[in-house]
């Protein structure tokens, strides 16, 4: 009954392509979007802030980044917390060196930096394919590491080798430092992951994304149906880094506050990765679930003993968790390959049809 | 491409500077050898304007990889390719889309995870042109242009009959289905001169008869070229205007059906008997 | 059902019964809706349909494939030579003498094709000498896999992939193979060949085939017997020469009308026709 | 409020669980016996919840605001890569953070990093004492020797290069950093090799977790004098020894503590905590014994002491973090306090004041004997005419890059 | 002017000056890229056979050696506790065959990929809940392996090999060429390389996708031991060995994913390589450290002339 369709008729192709062509859809999204800006705003403690909301969102951005090129575009790629690094090193270097600059245009301007570094990196991509690609793509998360750590200029020498946010405010509120309140920075990001998300739903479902999926699903015949291979695996590579720059700006600038190289080390990497498989390849919802699963659901289970009154040691704890954190890997894989997106499609189709299993 | 095509016609009106009945391609002393594989012999032959030329022969014969010279994926070794009067040896694939020779393949070449509407308007990528900026914005000319192309891609899906699968991804349709989805694909790149490759393999009868009606009118109609690889003989015999029989990368016979039927040649070297 | 059930094999003899099966893809698509045939020991036996009617998916049920395409048979049994076999795997299958030769070819793209052939003995137990020895008869069946025998099956022609997929079953000295559109991209006189090959081993050996065709006319000529699937049903069965002379069967799947066969080139029409039950 | 909150961010997992754990289980067992033997600090029982980060900065994030909204007073980092995260909180969320022995050289300006602690000494202090040390007492005997540094290629290792070159451009010594990476601890044979090359005088190691093993194994194999490898604290951690035992002989460290397993406070934890099966330690592998368990006791006790006298400053038992704050900055911990904490001999007096908050107390040269680590030296203190103004530089540079920082205008250096 | 002399001229001059240093530095690597193979070897298995990219590999390692130290810690007899190991490798590869790849059979790529990592956090979790996180000595003398070394004077300079590396390398060499002529001459091999290509057909013919993957997760599970044993002997155990994976993929790109003689060979390669770079060109050019990237930069420069990796097979394109 909750999704009952039947009566809602397209008279024009347009319609049709309208983004939520039911309109149960278009109401829930209406109602995660006040959830978003109203609610949580509202009700949300600094601690939920801080762990849960704006990591969610700074997650799913990148994890998005990472979803165009290997779910849209399927260039798997294992480099993507060094294209975040070089995100923030990048906004770290506009903002010093221009510190009366806008933080919204440091932040989305560092994404370019990150990007043209992701089309020299993808220019492999040409010849270079599956995992031999992935593994090539480390040479990009270990050179780049390397890089932030011996040179200087980019952490403009400071005796740790790491990067601290100084306080920057537009009109009167501050939104990156120390002292910034964690609402300020929760709506920047918030502002930001919307606006992205919202070119990305586009770019995907146009002529572009198509280019992308049909990369992706076979290249030769992609070729042979004149599409420009090159043009299309770079311009994924470009997007792709272009989103994961800005998420690692976000990162630094408005959640983490300071950072050292060894942060954009491969876990991170994996840690997007997780994100954008267990959410869903080729799916851009997939990354908000799976950004949810991947980095809330921890923050919540390792509470769980604690609140049972289970007298476990921390490190048994996070143990377990470590643990439960793979096993929920492998039993979602299993599950539905396609990742929690699908399962959700799934879930929708039958509710659709219910009461009837068919 | 000519958009004012009047009429119901979804397709707009070949005008390749080719008039009907000339040499539309042309195939000269071709050759291709893989390491120690020689797959074709030094062949020739030409496809006219208009017409639908068959290509047939043996199993291993070089069918396959002729096509795939033709449209740029191989490069011979030897030999040259004349297209709408150009010549050439080497040249990127997507090239030869943009002069104008779409096909389909003989081991379903799909692009499994994406729908058979998205499939289809894929093969219209060469046509839309707005730029990455209005595609991020959508709304506006990016939308137009969608809408555009749609219409035509709508006109295909209703030609070929798979309303029924516009949004069904096309990793699960049945093996026919797919080959369609195909046809349709290569057909919304509005080709001159259209390759298929064994398009009705798989098929039973009725499903070839509705195959052989879409290759006839998409001939008729649109006055589209096309090359076709088959084996089943009575689809051959019927369809093509002309026939160059391969044997073993080598051109044994040429010309129209009933001559290429009854000659001893092609019937010891591939139709066993006369049928 | 229009065939008389009198002249179905009775079950002693039958190496293979299929009963009332359901299969469902993804825990959704419902694809086969209680489908029943059987096979007898030493027969033929044609499956006919329309693509998507569910040939294969029937085929995969028996030779327990589905599961890797995320199917599952959800009602029903299969029978093989007397007992149930839904639960095994399908190189238990094997070994018991039941294989499929997929549709599609699914050759071993970088073994060379005299591997692939060899894979296709992984099953048997009988020693080297045995196994040389089938690798000859392959090589006879199909002169052309002895020429190409050293190359990448990867990259050998479409019909020459096809006659490796059924030299590799053969390894295996089945019982009873599924055979999944054999004829599908072979040249006319190789078509033939292999339905000779067929009746061959057939009637030389003994094996029983169960064979999945759209080339109706043909497939007719062998089989002794034959289904109709339509949309996932059994629509019609029997006796090939039966169907044969069948008026539906004729007008939709040989394409003999009346006045005998229709050019390609003079269907008028080519809306989808009815079918007997969807 | 019933308890005193003094959590701690522990890693018992991870590559550097190594290291991590035993000082982690001294801290916790210290904390335990004084909730056992005197029910808490004045009356207050403790609450020391750990907080598991892996040695991830990400987690520690966490950890910190989930401890932070759970109303720690104090936040103890236990990583450099938290404490840089943290450290430019501490003025707005006002909770000291305690970084007993590590963290930034430069939070000794109390002036500056009001809210920061590293006592009972800092990375620059380690740095001056060993070369004093090596230089028999005088840096100036190294002139024209070489010198190399192995260090964990990370803002800890990096942490006393400044101090160093500085030391070498004064004294006309050769230094040769020599990082090593993450993911090449276990196998350090291309840094072995350049040593081997170089054949620096002396090895100085600032490394951590499975890197030291490392080390030690590639020393030995090498055939490095041993009693030319002089590491930092951290270095002086029996398990890492006792991979190479006996030609391990000679090898040294600079400790700021040292082993006494007879001392009052160790038999008191013995008694109410390990033999009251109430502790995690290895007790067959002799962790009780060893340097870095007994180095983690007396951070508690350092952090105990704090709140000691917060207490008594405030007149009251039950304190907030501001107190606490107070407390850290008021210890005077000289060798009375310390016989009566019954820890006399195993640390050097220690003394903070609002304008130096690291304390500086001394360090011995402790040395691997085969078996165990003995004490090789006197008390040694570090130069503070070099370190001082080089604290008060960074410090300013510090401020600067993240102004605006308000400084604790209280207190004058 | 300078700056050519030092990259082009001063390396070469230096590894002449002292060339016992230089064959020194050319052991080192050549011992580091025989560990390196062996984790390549372990990912090379399992990918021949499924096309699986394992990257649990690295934490088998690591697992396989605790299992045996820490079951010698508890008094059972080294030569006793070698066996017990194998047998929980065995068991280990039963329960990752049974509960992650029988369901998941069929599967892209990447998703298998992605199974692995949750068998590589699931191993983390539980191995340190059963072992701890402290680094442990590795059992070398109790396993009879030598650990004395051999002492050289070439060129009137001194070179050192130790005995347990040579045993490393020897012991290296032999499992490769075991593992060659298993899968090259065996009814078992063809299988493995068949299931490669295509699980669903290899189904379908008849090959036991459990029989083999067992086998196959047993017999990277031995690499992983022997792995174990040689890194351990150097370092001790502990978890922190898990990031030696990464020294592994380098090896994996440049030699094949498929190949094992690419393992060896690819690991020889890149272990002396890596080290001659750090030694002569990364210390005293670089600041160091180089060893991080090197192999992959290295790697990715040979990919693109070999898009498939010195010895893998080629990816076979056509329509
Ligand atoms: N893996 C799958 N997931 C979902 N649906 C599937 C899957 N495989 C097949 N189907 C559906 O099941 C139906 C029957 O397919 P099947 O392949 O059995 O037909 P077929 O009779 O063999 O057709 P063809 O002659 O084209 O080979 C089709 O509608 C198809 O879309
Ligand atoms: N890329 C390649 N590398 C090596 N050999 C090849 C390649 N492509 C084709 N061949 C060989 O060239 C010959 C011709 O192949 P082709 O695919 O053109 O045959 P075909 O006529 O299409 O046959 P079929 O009717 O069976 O599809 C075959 O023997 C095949 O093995
Ligand atoms: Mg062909
Ligand atoms: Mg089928």
């Amino acid at each position: 009954m909750l999704y009952r369709v039947a009566g809602q008729y397209k008279t024009s192709y347009k319609a049709d392509f309208a983004l939520f062509p039911v309109r149960q859809d278009a109401w829930l999204l209406a109602f995660i979007l006040v959830l978003a800006f109203v609610v949580f705003p509202m009700t949300a403690s600094e601690f939920v802030f801080r762990t849960l909301l704006i990591p969610v969102l700074i997650y799913s951005l990148a994890a998005l980044g990472l979803n165009i090129l290997t779910g849209y575009a399927g260039q798997l790629s294992l480099g993507t917390g060094a294209f975040m690094g070089v995100g923030a090193y990048a906004c770290y270097k506009l903002m010093t060196i221009f510190p009366g600059l806008n933080l919204l245009a440091a932040v989305l301007m560092s994404g370019f930096v990150s990007a043209a570094i992701g089309v020299a990196f993808g220019l492999p991509s040409l010849r270079i394919k599956g995992f031999y690609l992935a593994i090539a793509t480390l040479a990009a998360q270990f050179f780049l590491v390397w890089l932030f750590q011996k040179w200087g200029w980019l952490y403009n020498y400071s005796a740790s080798g790491a990067i601290q946010v100084p306080n920057i405010s537009i009109l009167g509120f501050t939104f990156a430092g120390p002292t910034a309140p964690a609402i300020n920075q929760y709506f920047f990001v918030l502002c930001t992951v919307t606006l992205i998300t919202f070119v990305a739903i586009n770019l995907t479902r146009g002529r572009i994304g198509r280019q992308w999926k049909a990369v992706r699903d076979m290249d030769i015949a992609a070729e042979l149906v004149g599409i420009n291979l090159m043009k299309a695996k770079l311009l994924a590579f470009f997007v792709s880094s272009y989103i994961i720059g800005v998420a690692g700006a976000l990162f630094v600038f408005l959640w983490r506050g300071a950072a050292e190289a060894n942060l954009f080390d491969i876990p991170l990497s994996f840690r997007v990765l997780f994100i954008a498989i267990i959410g869903g390849l080729g799916s851009i919802l997939g990354n908000y679930l799976g950004a949810i699963l991947i980095v809330a659901l921890p923050v919540i289970i390792s509470g769980v003993p604690a609140a049972l009154g289970l007298p476990l040691t921390p490190a048994t704890v996070d143990h377990l968790n470590i643990m439960i954190i793979g096993a929920l890997i492998i039993l979602f894989l299993i599950l539905e390959p396609h990742g929690l997106a699908r399962l959700w499609a799934v879930a929708r189709e039958k509710l659709i049809i219910w009461p009837f299993p068919h | 491409m000519n958009a004012h095509t009047a009429g119901t016609q979804f397709i707009a009106a070949d005008d390749d500077g080719v008039a009907k009945g000339d040499t539309l391609l042309e195939v000269k002393n071709v050759s291709l050898s893989f390491g120690g594989v020689k797959a074709i012999t030094n062949i020739s032959f030409d496809v006219k304007k208009g017409e639908i030329r068959a290509i047939i022969g043996p199993n291993g014969a070089g069918k396959t990889s002729m096509l795939n010279v033709i449209n740029g994926f191989y490069t011979p070794q030897e030999g040259t390719i004349t297209f709408r009067g150009q010549q050439r040896r080497a040249m990127k694939p997507h090239h030869a889309v943009r002069q104008g020779i779409a096909r389909t393949f003989q081991n379903v070449a799909l692009f499994k995870g994406m729908t058979t509407l998205d499939n289809i308007m894929a093969g219209r990528s060469v046509h839309m042109k707005r730029n990455i900026g209005w595609q991020m914005l959508w709304h506006g000319p990016a939308l137009a242009e969608e809408i555009e192309h749609r219409e035509k891609v709508e006109e295909i899906i209703d030609f070929l009959e798979i309303e029924h699968i516009r949004r069904t991804p096309v990793g699960k349709l049945p093996y026919g289905l797919q080959k369609r989805v195909e046809l349709g694909r290569a057909l919304a790149m509005e080709p001159s001169l259209l390759l298929l490759d064994e398009p009705m393999a798989g098929m039973n009868l009725e499903e070839k008869e509705d195959m052989s009606r879409f290759i006839i009118d998409v001939n008729q109609q649109r006055g589209t070229t096309i090359a076709l690889i088959e084996h089943d003989m009575g689809v051959v015999m019927d369809l093509s205007d002309r026939v160059v029989v391969l044997d073993y990368g080598k051109k044994i016979a040429d010309g129209a059906p009933d001559e290429v039927k009854n000659d001893q040649s092609v019937i010891d070297a591939y139709l066993g008997v006369a049928h | 059902m229009t065939a008389s059930h009198a002249s179905e094999p009775q079950p002693a003899d039958t190496i293979l019964a299929v009963n009332n099966i359901e299969v469902i893809y993804d825990h959704v698509i419902l694809v086969l809706k209680g489908v029943s045939l059987s096979v007898p020991r030493g027969g033929i036996t044609a499956l006919l349909g329309a693509n998507g009617a569910g040939k294969t998916t029937t085929l995969k049920a028996i030779s327990n494939l589905l599961r890797a395409e995320r199917g599952e048979v959800t009602k029903g049994n299969i029978v093989f030579e007397g007992e149930q076999v839904q639960a095994l795997s399908p190189n238990e299958l094997v070994r018991r003498g039941c294989i499929q030769v997929m549709e599609g070819r699914h050759c071993f793209g970088h073994l060379s094709i005299e591997d692939n052939l060899l894979t296709g003995a992984f099953t048997r137990r009988d020693g080297n000498a045995a196994i040389r020895e089938d690798l000859d008869l392959v090589y006879q069946y199909f002169p052309r896999l002895k020429v190409r025998r050293q190359s990448q099956a990867g990259y050998t022609s479409g019909g020459e992939q096809q006659m490796t997929a059924i030299g590799r079953a053969l390894m295996s000295r089945p019982k009873m193979i599924l055979l999944d559109e054999p004829s599908m991209g072979l040249a006319p006189q190789l078509v033939e060949e292999i339905f000779e090959i067929v009746k061959k081993l057939n009637e030389e050996q003994g094996v029983s085939f169960l064979l999945a065709e759209q080339n109706t006319n043909i497939a007719l000529r062998y089989a002794k017997y034959g289904y109709i699937l339509e949309s996932g049903r059994i629509v019609l069965d029997g006796e090939a020469q039966a169907l044969r002379e069948n008026e539906d069967v004729k007008e939709f799947y040989l394409g003999v009308g009346g006045e005998g066969r229709r050019s390609f080139k003079d269907v008028k029409h080519y809306k989808r026709r009815k079918r007997w039950l969807a | 409020q019933d308890t005193l909150k003094l959590p701690n961010m522990s890693y018992r997992t991870g590559p550097f669980a190594a290291t991590g754990t035993p000082h982690q289980n001294g801290q916790l067992d210290y904390m335990t016996m004084l909730n056992e033997r005197d029910g808490g600090i004045n009356g207050v029982k403790i609450a020391f919840d750990e907080c598991e980060t892996g040695y991830n900065t990400e987690k520690g994030v966490e950890c910190y605001e989930r401890l932070k909204s759970e109303g720690a007073l104090v936040t103890q980092p236990w990583s450099t890569g938290i404490t840089l995260q943290v450290l430019p909180r501490t003025n707005v969320d006002k909770i000291p953070m305690f970084g007993p022995s590590y963290g930034f050289s430069a939070m000794q300006d109390g002036k500056t990093f009001k809210w920061a602690f590293n006592a009972p000494t800092s990375y620059w202090d380690g740095a001056s004492m060993i070369m004093t040390a090596l230089g028999d007492g005088d840096v100036a005997n190294l002139n024209g020797k070489k010198i190399a540094f192995l260090h964990l290629d990370h803002p800890y290792g990096k942490e006393p290069i400044p101090l160093f070159e500085k030391l070498a451009a004064e004294h006309g010594f050769t230094f040769l950093p020599i990082p090593v990476g993450l993911t090449e601890m276990q196998n350090q044979s291309a840094q072995w090799l350049q040593i081997r090359r170089e054949r620096p005088d002396y090895v100085i190691m600032w490394g951590w977790g499975a890197m030291n093993a490392g080390a030690v194994t590639e020393a030995v194999k090498t055939r490095y004098p041993m009693d030319q490898f002089v590491s930092v604290w951290w270095g002086a951690h029996n398990p890492d020894l006792k991979l190479v035992g006996a030609d391990g002989k000679g090898y040294r460290a600079l400790s700021w503590n040292f082993t006494d397993s007879e001392a009052p406070v160790m038999q008191d934890i013995k008694k109410h905590v390990v033999d009251a099966g109430k502790s995690q330690i290895d007790q067959a592998g002799g962790e009780f014994d060893s340097m870095a368990y007994q180095r983690g006791v007396l951070m508690s006790v350092i952090l105990a002491e704090a709140v000691r006298v917060a207490q008594d400053h405030a007149g009251t038992p039950n304190i907030n973090q501001e107190q606490v704050r107070w407390g850290l900055e008021n210890l005077n911990m000289d060798e009375a306090r310390l016989a009566e904490l019954g820890v006399e001999g195993m640390m050097g007096p220690l003394k903070t004041t609002c304008a130096n908050h690291t304390g500086n107390a001394g360090a011995w040269m402790v040395q691997w004997d085969g078996e165990k680590f003995e004490k090789v030296s006197e008390l040694l203190s570090a130069d503070r005419a070099l370190i001082d103004p080089l604290v008060e530089e960074e410090a300013a540079k510090y401020a600067a890059a993240n102004a605006p920082w308000p400084t604790n205008e209280e207190c004058s250096m | 002017m300078e700056f050519l002399h030092s990259i082009l001229i001063k390396p070469f001059a230096d590894m002449a000056t002292a060339p016992d240093f230089l064959l020194q530095v050319l052991w080192e690597g050549t011992v580091s890229g025989t560990l390196y193979a062996l984790i390549a070897l372990g990912f090379v298995l399992i990918f021949k056979s499924s096309r699986i990219f394992n990257f649990a590999q690295g934490i088998m390692v690591v697992f396989a050696a605790l299992t045996l130290v820490g079951l010698h810690e508890n008094g059972v007899p080294a030569l006793l506790a070698v066996p017990i190991t194998l047998a929980v490798m065995y068991v280990l590869a039963m329960s990752i065959e049974r509960v992650v790849l029988r369901p998941l059979v069929n599967q892209p790529d990447i998703i298998l990929f992605m199974a692995t990592i949750g068998i590589t956090l699931f191993l983390i979790g539980f191995g340190e809940i059963i072992f701890g996180g402290e680094n442990k000595r590795m059992i070398t003398e109790e396993l009879m392996i030598p650990t004395g070394s051999f002492e050289f004077e070439p060129f009137g300079g001194f070179l050192l090999i130790e005995q347990k590396d040579v045993t490393a390398v020897v012991g290296a060499v032999i499992l490769v060429l075991a593992l060659l002529m298993f899968l090259n001459k065996s009814k078992m091999g063809r299988a493995i390389r068949a299931l490669g290509d295509d699980h669903q057909a290899a189904l379908s013919v008849g090959i036991s996708l459990s029989t083999i993957w067992v086998l196959v997760w047993f017999i990277a599970g031995v690499v992983a031991l022997v792995t174990g044993i040689a890194w351990g002997a150097r370092a001790g155990v502990s978890f922190a060995l898990e990031v030696i994976a990464y020294k592994a993929l380098p090896v994996l790109m440049l030699g094949g994913l498929e190949s094992v003689s690419g393992a060896i060979i690819g690991g020889l390669l890149i272990g002396i390589l890596e080290k001659l770079f750090e030694i002569y060109w990364g210390q005293p050019l670089l600041g160091g450290n180089t060893e991080t990237w090197f192999a992959y930069v290295f790697a990715l420069f040979v990919l693109l002339f070999r898009p498939q990796g010195l010895f893998g097979e080629k990816i076979i394109e056509r329509v």
